[in-house]
């Protein structure tokens, strides 16, 4: 259950019995071909993979450097990549005999990829998400009541993604026999972090064979951005061992490293242990853990899941930081250049690749994990379009 | 020496353990509410460390962990008090009770070394289960201090690799969930209890959710003792304003009786 | 350019000589493969295409009765089917040289496809809006603005779509020289009927592919909504010679086709011309164009493509008609039981699926056009729950 | 037999064609305004049917109908009208404009059959091009009345075609848009109305736009005439409260100058 140094299981003794009897199911669930099966179909039959592998002509030439390729997880049924993780741990909870579903959510995509698969696959579902959360994210939250999941607002601390999760804990630890905690980032106690980033490696695998259909080979570099980090390791993963492709996760800003108002855990945190696992953490020198800042829900997160620690320290993947305002920025440039309204989440990846684009050379691929559709975010970018005004 | 393994405390019968939170309401207030304690006949106290997210905390204790956070609590300044009540005279033994993260922000054997010098003798980590815990076992060992194991009446088949390593007591938890008080409790609790003390080496210490005399006398009657949290900690906090002033004997009074009553 | 008796081109002379040069760009379009290609291109490396096809198993259980299937044009990129049509006739535009776009839309879905196709594109565009329309649509306004669009207020007459398509058309006769009018429905003067019905039909053709390969032969109903229709005639077009399949499309009835509230073209309508072709309308005594009325904006429109008014009175299409408040209790079902939240334009035609399905036996297959999703909708989803609630 | 046939429309020089609603402000008011313009000396007149989405027509044109549908104007109306106005002496050419449905509402047949016995001359359809007209085009010619046709500057290589077809007059839009008053018109127009008059054996009217004396002199001699609605009807609208009193004399009278002043 480590990835390098990082991971673990730190857990209350309560859940332990749990997370074994979890490991177990996922384990044999591998082996079970007819598990894998029930899987690959609702992957394509209900969410439409394979998702698009999609040639951004005009954004690449207004970059002015290498070609920008966008693997088009918006396009899944919900509107991000969160389906495929909640798929496939809703078939493992069914297998389970489970009939309730937990889930916490920070931009809301996963409470509603949650409450779908519940809804699909007839489980009762409770989402945990912060009160900032439920503010920033109305159409997510409206959404999720529409799908019959039960969506209880959590006060405590910054009240966003952290605190969330904090209440799903503790609702699981009080009901861990029947329950089924359906983690939606690749954080939490083994074997949630390894099992979520085989959920989402279709992401990569997909992407391998689209980019040698498309353009022969594979791409030189690959970006992706990281909260918890699903979708980036869900991306990274099948490209670990092609050396030859440059992996990058970036990682929220807020307003800046150098202030208080950040999420960049890889930049700004220390080791530590948060939500059942060993990573880096924003946290102060009592080790409490400090409220972090974006204005996507999505990337605030004071933690990141473990294996991303782990290709930090032996430098596979490189770690950089992208502020709220470069994030709005390429976000914009998206929607007019492309046609595509990302969320705020993906923008910081687009941001980096604003930055980074043009230091490559025209024969250059870029391809970025376009991770979910922007249009929960309307609100967050109205306002914040509307305070630039003045 | 490390009290939690002396006969006085091996071989009591019903031992009443109380867990306050240090540095809640202050710093002071809580080296007096242990002294108390200790005057009230308590067998040994757990000694909370506050922390930003306790996942394993109901909204009583997590609530307490935020006054001693704005009280300037912390874990070194949780040993530092402890440190500081066994010059005032505190005898019984003394558990500190952190979660990990603030062990590891300072440093295991830091944190270690800092417990041996305030003379405590027990930790306790509600997020650092065995399979988790052999660096931090083996620097407890070396200095004598008791590393608390939990058991859960959901460990199932881990209850007895656990009562192995079982060191100064093991903390059953009496009900799924976080801690704080509850009506009532399974059936099937005194089972599973006599199941564990059968096979362990130390005493079967009962927590979680006990906050009545009644509770008390029953868990007496099937474990080793029983362990008493959200329910002080709720009855500090109502006198959190009390507690604050110079002059805090009334309140402390208070407490003395509360602990009394439970344990009569 | 006529379907039996219906079609044609009444539009002022001003428009007609733009007419016909459309009318030769497209059949050198249709014959030019790389026109093909690059559609194609576009429809499966952005849009997402092809689309999914859905087995509804919760759902056939609880309507009890055939099995339903579903073709999820929701899954399209900006969520609904218009895309299809919206990225074809904005190559034609390139085509033609124009470097201007206009659009009409009434629920914002072809408004929004529309705008991401220019900026895709790199054109500029104006979209015509009712203002009961931008009040209940925010959402899809915000997004077209987003996305670089100019959205343009009509107020005049019922302030819905067809006061939006008039105030388009006003604008296309001022600009005809330079300006490409991109309709998003199966109406207005030839070729645009036939030619949103072609750019459609892969809805149909990607259906009958994949049914073939799910059940191993075609569904016994293929059911869709119709407003202007051109989900539906995308849908049915392919089908059109199959006899066996039954063909269903489904007007909306607001408070009741007995009441004045409704938009029961063919049920209520008689022949008349808007907007250049010739069809059935819902009109007064005196030619006068009657304000429809549905809690949908995509189907609150008082026409109805001349291809339907023919494939009605040839008799190969039923139509029939649901009300908001039928259409309510079906998109609730479909969230709750599949986990898919549908535009409420599309909830008519499951409405009709949860009368109907339950006369078929079991081994019978009934497709139903999914044509968009409902986040857009979300708003006027809340009023509604919240007015039923009291 | 049709006015707009005879050598008096036919051979006269600088036609001035007014466009009014009918039923607008009321049924009454707009026969007087007919009978008003006569005595002006205009040389036909363009008499509107109200209509819900007229997409051909502007803003002015469009609340002048909506003011017309609520005063109760219809097509059956406006013919009824027509036929009031014949009986009360009008007697230049009278062309009815209106859209396509309404036509198609009542039925081919009957509008031609109610405007010939009100003693039209015309029918001028903005959406129904050549293309879709031959049923129409037949019944007019039975009963002797014209289908004015309509030639824009985007029509191209459709202009011959047209002014093959060119019946009583055929009207020249002289600008790209919708009726409205506009400030200027585009230089290219002269040459193209020069080359449609060379083919066209009616009268070329120029309209659309046309709202000051300048205009109509300018128009007057580039072509055979020119077509005013907006600016008469604009004129109308605001002097509806005066029209709507039982004495219309003084608005009438405004009428009368603002059109002898346009034709000055």
């Amino acid at each position: 259950g480590r990835f390098g140094d990082f991971g673990g299981k730190y857990v209350p003794e309560t859940l332990m019995y749990a997370l074994e009897e979890l490991e177990e199911a996922y384990k044999e669930a591998q082996q079970d071909e007819s598990f894998k099966q029930a899987l690959i179909k609702e992957l394509y039959e209900y969410s439409g993979r394979p998702t698009a592998m999609t040639y951004a002509e005009r954004l690449s030439e207004h970059y002015g450097g290498a070609q920008i390729y966008l693997k088009r997880e918006d396009l899944n049924h919900t509107g991000a990549h969160k389906i495929n993780n909640a798929l496939a741990q809703g078939l493992l909870a069914m297998r389970m005999g489970k009939k309730q579903i937990i889930a916490e959510t920070g931009a809301g995509q996963h409470g509603v990829a949650s409450a779908t698969v519940a809804a699909r696959f007839g489980l009762s579902c409770k989402v945990f998400m912060g009160a900032e959360d439920i503010r920033r994210q109305e159409l997510n939250v409206f959404r999720m009541r529409l799908l019959g999941a039960e969506v209880i607002e959590v006060q405590s601390g910054g009240k966003t993604l952290k605190d969330a999760t904090n209440e799903a804990i503790r609702h699981w630890v009080a009901n861990v026999e029947d329950t089924f905690y359906l983690i939606g980032s690749a954080v939490g106690p083994h074997p949630y972090p390894m099992m979520v980033r085989d959920f989402q490696s279709v992401i990569g695998e997909e992407s391998i064979a689209q980019m040698k259909r498309m353009i022969g080979r594979l791409p030189d570099e690959v970006v992706a951005c990281v909260g918890g980090g699903s979708n980036a390791i869900g991306m990274f993963h099948p490209f670990i061992n092609y050396d030859d492709v440059a992996l990058t996760g970036i990682e929220a800003a807020g307003k800046g490293v150098d202030t208080t108002e950040h999420a960049a855990t890889l930049t700004r945190g220390r080791k530590g242990v948060l939500h059942g696992s060993l990573s880096y953490l924003l946290q102060d020198e009592n080790g409490n853990i400090t409220e972090p800042y974006s204005i996507s829900a999505g990337l605030d997160y004071p933690g990141i899941g473990p294996e991303h620690a782990h290709l930090r320290d032996i430098k596979r993947v490189n770690y950089e930081s992208v502020t709220d305002d470069e994030a709005m920025k390429a976000l914009k440039d998206l929607c007019e250049l492309e046609g595509i309204l990302p969320a705020i989440e993906t923008a910081h990846a687009l941001a980096y690749v604003e930055r980074h684009a043009k230091t490559m050379s025209k024969d250059d691929v870029l391809l970025v994990c376009l991770s979910g559709r922007g249009d929960k975010d309307v609100m967050t970018i109205q306002e914040t379009l509307e305070a630039d005004k003045g | 020496m490390n009290r939690l393994k002396q006969d006085a405390f091996q071989s009591k019968k019903e031992r009443f353990v109380p867990y306050i939170m240090s540095s809640d309401p202050s710093y002071e207030a809580s080296i007096d509410i242990a002294l108390t304690l200790e005057e009230a006949g308590v067998d040994a106290i757990e000694w909370g460390v506050p922390f930003s997210d306790p996942l394993a905390d109901g909204p009583v204790i997590q609530e307490a962990g935020d006054r001693a956070r704005k009280a300037g609590g912390g874990l070194r300044r949780a040993v530092e008090g402890a440190k500081e009540a066994r010059a005032k005279g505190l005898t019984v033994p003394l558990v500190l009770f952190t979660y990990i993260n603030p062990v590891l922000s300072v440093g295991f054997k830091e944190v270690i070394e800092l417990m041996e010098d305030a003379d405590m003798d027990g930790i306790l980590i509600p997020d650092l289960p065995f399979e988790e815990s052999e660096e931090l076992r083996a620097l407890c060992n070396e200095k004598g201090i008791s590393l608390i194991s939990l058991v859960a009446p959901s460990s199932k088949n881990r209850m007895e690799k656990i009562s192995r390593l079982g060191d100064g007591f093991i903390y059953y938890v009496t009900s799924l969930g976080v801690t704080g008080t509850r009506e009532s409790f399974a059936e099937e609790l005194s089972e599973s209890i006599q199941k564990l003390r059968d096979v362990a080496s130390v005493p079967v210490l009962a927590g979680f959710g006990i906050s009545t005399r009644e509770h008390v006398q029953h868990f007496q009657s099937i474990a080793d003792g029983v362990i008493v949290g959200s329910a002080l900690v709720r009855f500090i906090s109502e006198r959190e304003d009390t507690l604050l002033q110079a002059n805090r004997e009334k309140p402390l009074q208070e407490i003395k009786s509360f602990i009394e009553e439970l344990c009569s």
